[in-house]
């Protein structure tokens, strides 16, 4: 079965001009996500996965320069302007931001956060705006749209905050779904309505996603395929299934040996500074199988089978 | 894209020194202006108002003295006065910060209120109500301003010693039987010193500045001692006659508050790099 | 980046228009003074109400002050005097209204003759009998004893309306009988006059229809002011100099100006000596200080060679002045003059001794430009005789205070001003401290002379009287004579016939025109 | 809400009574016989008679005790009577009156442009991060939050007034007037303002709110407007009730060099010639407008801040 490409990401590099030097957030990234597809962005926090999403999307800070290509639907992002991108942004590509209580502006009310997704998605009229809010609300199953409508966020828990920003990004008709730390920091009954958002969301629009996440367990739940990030880079790629059942990877084993129903075993050392990255492969020094090839030279993706990816000198 | 240029962190240490330069000359001028111009009140009437010059950088003022050597004079009594009163505000600031901060309940609400009632005046005008009662005079005016100015040193302090005091070394330094003022004075004090450190030199150009707003009504120091806002005072009469005396002064005094500003917010950043704080 | 701009300037458009709500609703423009409009601006120093000057737009008073200090008729048209100067009948001018109808009369002139004095300084009031009401425009005023200066006198008595004032000396309705009738008034800051059509003196109808009366309390700014022309004149309704010395030179130098310094009428300032107390109650320090000090100097520096030097009490235009300037400037004898009392420099360091005590003056001087530039003069030229000072520039009240508690050596004071007779029965008998240091009663015999020449009609008798007043002061050194500080306007070149009056604080617009 | 409103307004009573009584003793242990001063002022030339200073002094009732005499001049403040300038004779709150309006209007201008130089700036200052035009903004601030405000009004008046004649130099004629001293008063205020916005917009501009309407594809213009604006509006009221402190107290400077008839000329005037009534007054007046100020900004940020004003009502 031939899957059409939704994105397809070559060669993206992204850094920050700080006053430390340049901080290089996402390095020679390749990665493409096909049409109906879920793809799990795996890595701790500070390895680049969300400065990934944001290169996609050009919502970069100021400081931020990318380079690289990014198809998306056939079409080049890199060279556009901010207006242009403006058009993809919130049509094509929607987004679930991460941290949902700080998501939604305090001081405007649901009701306008919600109309202005769908002013940008082609002029309803006052009434139809109304209800159209209330469909997609609805459609996230809530029991009283209007009521929502009619309130700040502060009213809102965190579940329901998050499922009125899935709803904004339901009302274009977007081919890519960019879902950014959706779980973070939520207990284990909201979790599961993320979750449940989630599928809601792609049984209703059949879209193509990116989950950004931390979150193993959660990943290897919703996803088709996973790619794992370390220190700006992806390490491993590979369908859910490869990932789960056979990781390659030491730090990938690493993070399977750290989840709680496999004893927390926690990874020795810490990250490299993405300011100084260490010469050869940037886990060496935290990889119990390093070798002195694995100090001295860079790894290269290299493939095991045909859809499973992974960047080490000794698998 | 627009174009940028992050200054880098060298580059941020160079201006530091740039600016620390300037302020130790201006500072070895100022603190050592009674030796390095010991002419400064010589009375040469044939130079009276005289256009900047080579030889008079700010020109000279109606009695013929240079203006340049005499701002230096003037901005050593500024300084002095300024530091004496923050030194004083300071104090006071502190032990009611800690007092109120460390005892809570009833003390803390007193204090807190009183803390309200000083900051329902603005500094000139009770300044200046105080200097009323106190009569004019240098003396007067460096009580006047330190009675208004400790409360922004009690507030840093007040909340610090809110922070330290649920912190574990003087939990337990209280668990172990330590007296009241002796955690007070071995444990909180010492920490709650560095966090006023910014504000404090920021308040050092604040003072400068309070002082010469006084000294321009005439309720501050009094001549024939020299102070920048008196000089100011002096000048701005012959301001139809000539003008550039007003220039001198202001630049000397706005540039000696902008670096020690300057080396303030600089002392902040380097102790909370994240805090972008605003003082009010 | 194009939009964001667009963004500023309707974030600034905004802005621009809450600032045009709450700060200029509505500047009008109102400068234009066509050539026939007759409307001066006048640029004061004080209050409307609170000075005197102004109080001479509205007011008359009964007699004329002339060029030689003499007296001239006014509402006072003719006046005779008995033998022995204690029976005075005054005619009064036939016909005079107010300016809201009511007549003025012998009832009316008895009511102010009684009131103002105590307000005025006039001596007379101490010493009067009765005021007689003959008919409607003849009064015959009874004296105790003789008192030759009446006359004089009656030249500073405003003519109100008796229901027109309180009972503390202000003016509560201003209505007069002068050439301008108050329109609005806003205090501390304007006043509106505008002409008496109906004014009494037809030969001294002023050309002035209007006076804008602007308060601008700052020496400085009033410059600025008639320099920008938002004011037509300055110095008119002060009876000092009303400007800083430094500015003179400069204002002359402007062709759009014109500077009028009057020669004849002004005030000396005359520092006090503090003779009963201190360092100063020794005679040969006092004239040490006398002639320590260069005035030429003086005033060729620090007063811009705008005030003229002089030691003399009372100017030579006065009848009775001095003959001659007496303490002039004499480092020698000054020296000398401590050296006789015991004053030394011992350690040289410049300043003189005695009994190991260093001579030291404290000047107490009352804060504005012109006292603080004069005292640092006085500091350094009294350095050069041995004399330390410690200057103390004071508000003006703390000034008077310091000066009433005695708490000087030698301080500002008040000028030999308004008719000299009258300042010496203010000041001339008294030994006691007051705002303005210290009197000029210093020995009995002062005194004496004091009531004598307030008393004598006769011009030789007070003659010879005033020479020896003059010759105790000259001697004694009560107080320091420095400079004539002149009255001096600024005006627009456009405006023609404004004059000084020998009256010290009346206005005359008589003969003013606008071009 | 109306509960917290109440609340405050009944806070505020004790810190009235303090500041009633700090003027009050303030002006009392003053140097100087009040009596001898009115006497003075009611008869410049007289001397000082004895019999006529003890009529003076009993119809002050000076020798009342200290609590006797605050008690008698607070309940006459109460009840709006604040007694009689020593100088003028005029009921204190007549002067009152008549003088508060320029003063409000000068600092509401100088508010009106410490708001226009503050927001525009700010804005500017944090849309450039990091150009030329934010290091010139910032430096320039520095450097204006370094220069005192007479020493701006003295260069204001000598280049707007003395050389382009634009303004005129002293004195109140037409609102027009207000002008220079209020940009002085402004430009003096609106360094804090402009670095406040800055660092605002900066703090909102990552906030996860703009990055939601960011990537729903709204431009940066209608983020600034319908997002950041609101949220920086909390901050800046806040500062504004500061800044309009702080200008009420620095108004009195402005006053005294553009010769404006506000409540600040006429304090230092009033302090100057010792007259009591009208200092004690005055300096109560400040702190009353003062703690209203306060007051008002407190119950405006109620209004604004839905999150406030809801209360602690439970989510749906």
């Amino acid at each position: 079965m031939q899957t059409e490409t939704v994105l397809k990401i070559t060669n993206l590099n992204t850094y920050f001009q700080t006053p430390d030097g340049n901080v290089s957030a996402v390095c020679e990234l390749d990665i493409e996500i096909k049409k109906g597809e879920i793809l799990g962005l795996i890595g701790e926090t500070g390895c680049g996965k969300s400065v990934l999403g944001e290169s996609v999307l050009k919502v970069l800070p100021y400081n931020a320069i990318s380079t690289g290509s990014i198809v998306f639907e056939g079409g080049e992002l890199m060279g556009l302007k901010q207006k242009q991108m403006r058009e993809i942004r919130g049509r094509k590509i929607a987004v679930i931001p991460q941290n949902p209580s700080e998501a939604l502006n305090p001081l405007v009310k649901n009701k306008k956060q919600i109309y202005e997704a769908i002013d940008h998605n082609g002029k309803a009229k006052g009434m139809e705006k109304k209800k159209q809010s209330i469909r997609l609300l609805q459609k996230m199953h809530f029991k009283e749209p209007e009521k929502v409508l009619e309130s700040y966020p502060h009213r809102l828990s965190g579940g329901m905050k998050q499922r009125v920003l899935a709803a904004m990004g339901l009302c274009g008709n977007p081919s890519l779904l960019i879902a950014d730390e959706p779980t973070k920091g939520l207990d284990a009954i909201v979790r599961s309505q993320v979750i449940e958002t989630l599928m809601l969301f792609k049984e209703n629009t059949g879209t193509a996603m990116m989950l950004i996440t931390h979150d193993l367990n959660f990943a290897t739940k919703v996803c088709n395929r996973i790619a794992v990030m370390y220190a700006g880079e992806l390490i491993e790629v590979g369908t859910c299934y490869e990932i789960f059942k056979n990781p390659i990877h030491p730090y990938l084993m690493g993070l399977f040996l750290a989840q709680p129903e496999n004893g927390l075993i926690p990874i020795d050392g810490v990250s490299p500074s993405l300011i100084n990255l260490p010469q050869g492969c940037r886990f060496h020094d935290r990889c119990k199988k390093a070798s002195e090839k694995c100090k001295r030279f860079h790894p290269e993706m290299k493939k095991t089978t045909l859809t499973h990816e992974v960047r080490c000198w000794n698998p | 894209m627009r174009k940028f240029k992050v200054k880098t962190k060298k580059q941020q240490k160079n201006l530091i020194w740039v600016w620390s330069g300037l302020l130790f000359i201006l500072l070895t001028l100022i603190i050592f202006s009674p030796y390095i111009f010991p002419e400064s009140n010589t009375i040469n009437y044939s130079l009276q108002l005289q256009k900047p010059s080579i030889l008079h950088w700010f020109g000279t003022d109606e009695f013929g003295r240079d203006l340049f050597s005499r701002v230096f004079n003037g901005m050593r009594t500024s300084l002095m006065y300024s530091l004496i009163i923050e030194a004083i505000a300071l104090i006071i600031g502190l032990i009611i910060g800690l007092l109120s901060g460390y005892m809570g309940g009833k003390v803390d609400g007193f204090l807190n209120y009183i803390m309200n009632v000083f900051q329902a005046f603005p500094t000139t005008i009770a300044a200046i109500a105080l200097i009323a009662v106190l009569g004019t005079g240098d003396t007067t005016l460096i009580i006047a301003l330190s009675v208004m100015g400790w409360v922004a040193y009690a507030r840093i302090v007040r909340s610090e010693t809110l922070i330290f005091k649920e912190r574990d070394f003087v939990l337990g330094a209280r668990a172990s039987g330590g007296s009241s003022a002796y955690i007070l004075g071995k444990h909180i004090f010492p920490n709650v010193l560095l966090p006023i450190l910014p504000l404090a030199t920021l308040m050092i150009g604040h003072g400068i500045m309070a002082i010469a707003s006084l000294s321009f009504l005439g309720f501050g120091v009094q001549p024939p001692n020299a102070e920048i806002g008196l000089m100011l005072k002096d000048s701005a009469m012959f301001i139809n006659r000539a003008p550039w005396l007003l220039v001198g002064p202001g630049i000397v005094l706005a540039m000696v508050v902008a670096l020690i500003n300057a080396l303030g917010d600089a002392i902040r950043d380097k102790m909370d790099p994240q805090k972008q704080m605003i003082e009010i | 980046m194009k939009k964001g701009i667009r963004a500023l300037v309707l974030l600034m458009i905004v802005a621009v228009l809450v600032t045009g709500f709450t700060g200029c609703s509505g500047a009008s423009a109102k400068d234009e003074t066509s050539d026939v409009e007759q409307t001066l601006v006048v640029g004061a120093a004080k209050d409307f109400k609170s000075g005197s000057e102004p109080k001479t737009l509205i007011f008359d008073s009964l007699t004329d002050s002339l060029e030689d200090m003499s007296s001239g008729p006014r509402l006072v048209t003719e006046w005779e005097k008995n033998v022995d100067f204690t029976e005075y009948t005054l005619k009064l001018k036939e016909g005079v209204t107010f300016s809201n109808g009511e007549k003025f009369n012998a009832e009316v002139a008895k009511f102010n003759i009684e009131y103002w004095p105590v307000y005025r300084d006039c001596g007379y009031i101490k010493k009067l009998k009765s005021i007689e009401v003959i008919d409607d425009n003849t009064l015959k005023v009874s004296f105790n004893g003789s008192y030759g200066n009446f006359i004089d006198e009656l030249s500073k008595i405003w003519v109100t309306l008796p229901s027109g004032v309180d009972a503390k000396g202000n003016v509560v309705d201003w209505t007069g009988t002068g050439p301008y009738v108050l329109q609005e008034y806003q205090a501390d800051m304007s006043a509106t006059l505008v002409r008496n059509e109906t004014y009494w003196r037809t030969d001294k109808m002023p050309g002035i229809v209007k006076i804008d009366y602007k308060v601008i309390t700052d020496e400085n700014s009033r410059v600025m002011a008639v320099k920008s022309g938002d004011v037509d004149v300055i110095g008119l309704t002060e009876h000092y100099t009303a400007m800083p010395f430094a500015d003179v030179p400069d204002l002359q130098a402007n062709k759009d100006l014109q500077v009028s310094i009057c020669e004849d009428y002004g005030t000396i300032t005359t520092y006090s000596l503090n003779w009963a107390k201190g360092v100063c109650a020794d005679q040969n320090v006092r004239t040490a200080i006398a002639l320590g000090i260069d005035r030429d100097m003086l005033t060729s520096t620090v007063l811009y060679g705008v005030a003229e030097p002089t030691s003399r009490y009372v100017l030579p235009t006065y009848k009775f002045s001095q003959k001659e300037e007496a303490l002039k400037y004499d480092l020698t004898k000054a020296k000398a003059a401590l050296e006789t009392s015991g004053y030394k420099d011992t350690d040289g360091d410049g300043i003189v001794e005695k009994d190991g005590q260093k001579l030291t003056l404290k000047m107490v001087v009352s804060d504005t430009q012109v006292n603080r530039s004069v005292g640092v003069f006085l500091q350094d030229a009294l350095k050069k005789i041995g004399i330390e000072v410690d200057l103390q520039v004071l508000d003006a009240t703390t000034t008077k205070t310091a000066l009433k508690a005695g708490d000087f050596d030698m301080s500002t004071s008040h000028p030999w001003t308004g008719t000299v007779v009258s300042y010496l029965y203010w000041r001339g008998n008294s030994s006691v401290y007051d705002d303005y240091g210290i009197g000029y009663g210093v020995n009995e015999e002062m005194n004496n002379l004091t009531e004598t020449v307030s008393v004598t009609g006769d011009d030789k008798v007070r003659e010879e009287e005033f020479d020896k007043i003059w010759k105790i002061q000259n001697d004694f050194v009560a107080g320091v004579p420095l400079y004539f500080s002149q009255r001096i306007f600024v005006a627009q070149s456009n405006i023609e016939g404004l004059k000084f009056c020998p009256n010290t604080a009346e206005v005359d617009l008589s003969d003013v025109v606008i071009k | 809400m109306k509960k917290i409103i109440i609340n405050r307004m009944l806070m505020i009573v004790p810190t009235v009574i303090t500041i009633a009584f700090l003027a009050f003793s303030i002006m009392y242990f003053s140097p100087g016989n009040p009596a001898e001063i009115l006497m003075r002022y009611r008869n410049p030339e007289g001397g000082t008679d004895p019999a006529a200073l003890a009529h003076y002094e009993e119809m002050l009732g000076l020798d009342d005790p200290f609590f006797t005499q605050f008690e008698n001049w607070f309940t006459g403040v109460l009840g709006g009577d604040f007694g009689e300038s020593f100088k003028t004779g005029n009921p204190v709150n007549e002067e009152f009156f008549y003088r508060i309006g320029y003063t409000l209007m000068l600092s509401f201008t100088g508010l009106a442009f410490s708001l226009l130089i503050g927001i525009t700036l700010g804005f500017l200052s944090a849309e450039f991060k990091d150009s030329w035009i934010d290091n010139f903004l910032r430096f320039t601030q520095s450097i204006k939050m370094s220069i005192p405000s007479f020493w701006l009004a003295l260069f204001f008046i000598y280049v707007f007034a003395t050389q382009l004649k634009w303004f005129s130099a002293f004195g109140y004629n037409s609102p027009k007037d207000l002008i220079l001293p209020g940009l002085v008063l402004g430009l003096s205020n609106s360094s804090r303002m402009v670095r406040l916005v800055r660092t605002c917009i900066l703090e909102e501009k990552s906030s996860g709110y703009v990055y939601t309407a960011r990537v729903k594809g709204l431009s940066e213009i209608q983020i600034f407007f319908k997002h950041i604006l609101k949220n920086i509006t909390l901050p800046i009221i806040t500062l504004t009730g500061v800044s309009l402190v702080s200008m009420i107290g620095g108004s009195l400077i402005i006053e005294n060099i553009f010769g404006l008839p506000g409540i600040g000329t006429y304090l230092v005037s009033a302090i100057v010639a010792k007259d009591y009534p009208v200092s004690m007054g005055f300096l109560f007046a400040y702190g009353i407008i003062i703690v209203l100020i306060n007051l008002f900004i407190d119950v405006l940020y109620q209004f604004v801040d839905p999150r406030v004003r809801d209360g602690a009502n439970a989510e749906i």
